[in-house]
């Protein structure tokens, strides 16, 4: 075990995976001399050469694609797109190429890439550069999205990724890179296709990914503290495939359940997450499933606007406590009225 | 396997049979033409046939080009093509009889029923396929010229287009990156003078389209689509310039004598043009041409018409009698590296256990 | 009233809206000499010329840009995409852009744009060509979704769309362009943002969109003849804003519900409105909300493999049946065991 | 207002005046530069002082480029821009009070604070937008010119856009489609040498970068962007082509001084650059030239300094003094044209009617 930042688990593991594999390389805007707009590709220009960490000129569509073909032929391209919002310009060799290629010829070929990108929001960025979209890889088949929430998951589920035949949508977040945590030594691939619950809890099953899953882990424990409160902890992890399993099974221990997201609420993640439980755990729901998600508006630039906009801490603890209140659970009385951030 | 394929072992000869395999060289061009031309007849009757389904873009008048071009490569060079591509597939050495089973959407296609006409694919004969999304094909040929030069190959990529998919951000971002990185590919645009009933004319402000390298510093030329020859050579310069790294665009001028699929009826062409493409066709120019200087005659022609009829006849018995794949291989292919969780539900499953009544069969997740 | 095919509602209003304001034109590749791909603006160019109706290069997000840059000067561009898949070329024009001006500026500029599309499948055509992705323009504050499954509503909401200051995804379909149905003559516009229940009914709430509320009616039809029964069909006619009102008292009322949906279930539309269900209608609910959706692969060439992958007629039956057997409910005996497709 | 937009009023003049007018243009093109310099480096503290958010681009280097482009406008015609702006807004004559209030994100912001420094918007001064998303703005400013074209308006479209923004697909469909129609369009690339840290022939296959114009058949050219006046003549002559509807490619070749934004050190950079950045400043070079001319002196310079603090400080002090937008106005502008059932939720806001705890307040759908 070492501790390091999730930043740092990245790229270690990307060095590593380049050091094993030949096969292995990187491609994206400014990974290289600029050392990539986050950093995480810091270092590895100088000690791979350009052949192995290619800067790209400014061609989402042109370099995913570049990177679809090689991959084609059996490279294993990890490409970085700078922020998840500048996918979109990919999408089309992405999800009409890259998703596709596999299945549309039979079988024949596959493509091992991974496309690394961060989501994100609350930087001020404005309404282009902070949305969420993992949906959109999220709902194809063909595609794999993984959501590493701490840097230990950054590790496994990007060397599982790296190892992984089909295209994986690695999502990293802006405000998780300088997150620290203990990450073992060893280089054990995670299982993409499942959750991991990393709170055991009796009282509520609280669910997220990627940043929201972090926010959950800290909320539970605090609720532990200021509201005796036995909250158990779902992290999705894998967006596709769902580990519907995993989730439903808490719920029916649990009897209710809150998800927290960080895209917008109507057809986000959560609606699926959500409609899931409402069907797998019918029969065991005290309460609606409630949802946290991102206020439905084009992403303000004014910083009191944006943090109306993004769900809170306080959003997450009145959302808890108000559906245990529905389902009868008694919270103590210092809890009640956390004010609305 | 198209005849010219064989020509290619040919040692070299002493003049005499220099000139003799040459005609047998041109002979083969001719034959091959015939090959794309009657296989496309038979393609287009089994669509009227309900054999066929979906989109079908056929090479009907780009025979010589097709055959001009596929004849340049060697066996394993690479080709990206976009959805107009029975011909391509044909000349690269694929079975007839494969390539006209992926028409029916058969097992036995190509790409076993998955593709159908628009994604015939063939890891053996280096066809990395036909692709229907205009201009997808271009970033996927930059790239795999990006793996071989990564190993230090020496195979070529050649990327097929058409002159519509000039307008489009794909084709800019590609040979860009292609120029820029210096990689072993060759762009050929197929310019049959239409998109779909738009010209190029009134689809790109350089209507010269060659001429487009210039922005990439990329050599470029253009060539008769109509003359297999010029057309062979001019391939043939292109790819010796790309496998030194030094990419190349290509525009090969030809004529599209049909529809832009088996249902377009074309209304849109004036009784003018109709007039013209009746007597503007390559297999009858290129087979005047052949017989003239002696190479051919009438009973040569025959006997191609006769051997070809054979392969076509032959290739939709095959196509008619291969079976269709089993609704149990529905998903077998959304995965190369299975994964837990994969939903393997079909539309009538719910999504978690059955109810009481009687459940669609199939796999569950 | 008018009997009319699907098809020709939608030419009928675009020719009368051109005629009604010289800002509306049209734009879109091979609208013009060739008609359209399925010749929904067939004579229009002749009618109108060049300058009101522009055949484009193939060139989604240059095209689609174009027109919201047009749209931004007050023009009223209604483009189309020739089938949605293609729409993903332009989707940073139109994520990025179209739905974001008006925010990110504060409200300066509204972008008056009607994007044309055809959703579908079960045409052949394979992977690329064969995809329901109306959830990536649902899923998008600033955008407004609609989706007609009638000649009468593909007027009326083509009417509101175009005299709507905002960009709003139309979505049609393959398979409804030759439907026919009765078409008012008066000019009303429909109202973006509400649902209509066309069919009412105790038994259970059947809803779609599209295609599938198309079916819907069918099958609510068929098994009240077949089975007696008495559905309550909700077309949801817009996605964005969905209406969950009309929804939700449909169920408190039925207690039970089906959503059928033409794209693939995990994170689909269905999941948004099974989860609104389940949330809204949470202490009415007698049964799991089922979803009826496409098989989640790549679509298939190959006829009898597409036809497994369509959610069909006899599925929804099926699930209809199994859904009222859940919550207690006697089907006829005549009705059970209707062979699976 | 810039200086320079109260000389485009002055009418013809006799040869004497008019040498002292060039004196005056001179002046105002240095006075203007300054400026944008001294507005920037007043946002870069202001940035470090965390008044300002997020990504915030600078014109530092570009002063000559922005103030001999925005003087050939006239003051009809529009602007596009990428989301290095700042400069831009101000020589449109944006109230620098209100280009510095957006940068604080604040209500008196030319956008209410709603864009931030990536996103300065203002349809009087026809300042269409900067934009965020790299190419974004080309396909937006194609259609503007084709709004103007569809209007037989006598306005043109400006659309600027970095080095780096000519590799990307929208570059290339944008160029075509203004050329094929003929709109009254200036694509201007102000090409600065870098993108965030790649040069431009890390970038581009072809590094001259006018010379793309030639793609799509139109005219173009490359000017010194270090020099306003010359700047501002290729602009006039650019401006004028396109308003009889001949598209026009303007290369402007400038520097970038200080990082890709506020908070980038450009360690990239190599010591000799850095060095040689020192001596190539175009507001020292302008000012010496125009010194030793004798169209500015020492005393001139002071109170062209003098003047310009004030309005930098005005403007901070006003931006600093503005309100925040206030919650309540989150929905505000999600449409144009209010709709059924828009979702006005905040975060912590159930979809349905709230549950018995405190709810929170706010609007409900
Ligand atoms: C991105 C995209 N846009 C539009 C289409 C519809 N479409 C199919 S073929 C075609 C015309 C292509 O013309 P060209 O590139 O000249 O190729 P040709 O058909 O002549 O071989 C169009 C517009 C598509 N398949 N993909
Ligand atoms: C589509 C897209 N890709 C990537 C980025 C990230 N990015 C922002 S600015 C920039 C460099 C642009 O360089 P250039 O066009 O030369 O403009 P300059 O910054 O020099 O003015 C990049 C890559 C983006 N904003 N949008
Ligand atoms: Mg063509
Ligand atoms: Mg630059």
């Amino acid at each position: 075990m070492t501790i390091m930042t999730y930043r740092q688990a990245l790229h270690d593991t990307l060095r590593a995976e380049m050091l094993r594999d030949d096969n292995v390389f990187l491609m994206g805007e400014e990974i290289g001399i600029f050392e990539g707009s986050y950093k995480i590709t810091a270092g590895l220009l100088k000690e791979f050469g350009e052949k192995r960490v290619r800067d790209t000129p400014i061609a989402e569509e042109g370099f995913a694609g570049a990177a679809i073909g090689a991959a084609m032929l059996g490279l294993r391209p990890v490409i970085e797109m700078m922020t998840i919002n500048f996918s979109m310009l990919a999408l089309d060799q992405i999800i009409n190429h890259a998703a596709k290629i596999y299945g549309m010829f039979g079988g024949q070929a596959s493509v091992p890439l991974v496309i690394r990108t961060p989501g994100g929001g609350g930087q001020q960025l404005g309404a282009t550069h902070s949305q969420n979209i993992e949906l959109f890889y999220a709902f194809v088949p063909g595609m794999k999205v993984v959501a590493p929430s701490n840097p230990a998951d950054a590790k496994a589920l990007l060397l599982a990724a790296i190892r992984d035949d089909d295209p994986v949508l690695f999502l990293e977040n802006l405000a998780l890179y300088n997150t620290k945590g203990e990450v073992p030594d060893d280089d054990t691939p995670a299982e993409i296709g499942k959750a991991a619950v990393t709170r055991p809890g009796r009282d509520l099953t609280l669910i997220g990914y990627s940043r929201m899953a972090h926010l959950a882990a800290e909320v539970a424990t605090r609720l532990a503290e200021s509201d005796g409160l036995d909250i158990e902890v779902v992290d999705l992890r894998s967006l596709r495939p769902l580990d519907r399993a995993t989730i439903v099974e808490s719920v029916k221990k649990t009897h209710a359940a809150v998800v927290l997201e960080d895209d917008w609420l109507t057809y986000g993640i959560g609606a699926e997450v959500a409609a899931s439980i409402s069907d797998g755990a019918f029969d065991y729901l005290d309460a609606p499933v409630r949802r946290v998600a991102m206020a439905e508006v084009p992403m303000p630039y004014a910083k009191p606007l944006e943090t109306a906009a993004l769900p809170s801490r306080d959003d997450a603890i009145n959302a808890i406590r108000q559906t245990l209140a529905a389902v009868g659970h008694r919270p103590s009385a210092l809890a009640l009225g956390v004010p609305h951030s | 396997m198209p005849a010219q394929a064989r020509r290619r072992r040919s040692a070299p000869q002493a003049p005499d049979r220099a000139s003799r395999d040459r005609e047998v060289q041109l002979r083969a061009f001719y034959r091959d033409m015939v090959l794309i031309r009657r296989f496309e007849e038979r393609a287009a009757r089994a669509y009227t046939e309900a054999l066929i389904g979906g989109y079908c873009h056929l090479n009907l008048g780009e025979e010589a080009a097709v055959v001009g071009l596929m004849s340049a490569l060697n066996p394993t060079d690479y080709l990206f093509t976009n959805y107009r591509e029975h011909g391509y597939a044909l000349m690269r050495g694929i079975d007839p009889n494969r390539v006209m089973a992926e028409l029916y959407g058969r097992v036995d296609g190509v790409s076993k029923g998955w593709g159908g006409s628009m994604h015939m694919f063939d890891m053996t004969h280096r066809l990395l396929g036909g692709y229907g999304i205009v201009g997808g094909q271009l970033p996927l040929a930059t790239g795999a010229a990006l793996a071989i030069d990564y190993r230090g190959g020496s195979e070529v990529v050649m990327c097929t287009l058409g002159d519509g998919t000039t307008a489009i951000g794909a084709f800019h971002e590609s040979l860009n990156i292609a120029a820029l990185w210096n990689l072993p590919i060759v762009f050929v645009i197929i310019n049959n003078g239409l998109g779909m009933g738009t010209t190029v004319a009134k689809a790109s402000a350089e209507p010269e389209l060659y001429k487009r390298g210039a922005a990439y510093r990329m050599e470029s030329a253009r060539v008769d689509g109509f003359d297999p020859v010029a057309t062979h050579e001019a391939a043939a310069k292109a790819l010796e310039t790309a496998r030194k790294g030094r990419p190349y665009l290509l525009e090969v001028v030809t004529e599209r004598l049909r529809g832009h699929s088996v249902v377009d009826p074309a209304r849109y062409r004036t009784a003018e043009e109709v007039e013209r493409l009746k007597h503007e066709d390559p297999l009858q120019t290129f087979g005047a041409k052949l017989t003239a200087d002696g190479v051919l005659d009438p009973d040569r022609i025959a006997a191609i018409e006769q051997e070809v009829a054979g392969i076509v006849t032959a290739a939709a018995d095959f196509a008619a009698s291969s079976p269709h794949p089993a609704v149990t291989t529905l998903f077998d292919y959304t995965y190369a590296t299975p994964v837990a969780n994969d939903s393997r539900r079909l539309p009538g499953q719910p999504l978690f256990e059955p109810l009481p009544l009687p459940a669609p069969s199939g796999a569950h997740a």
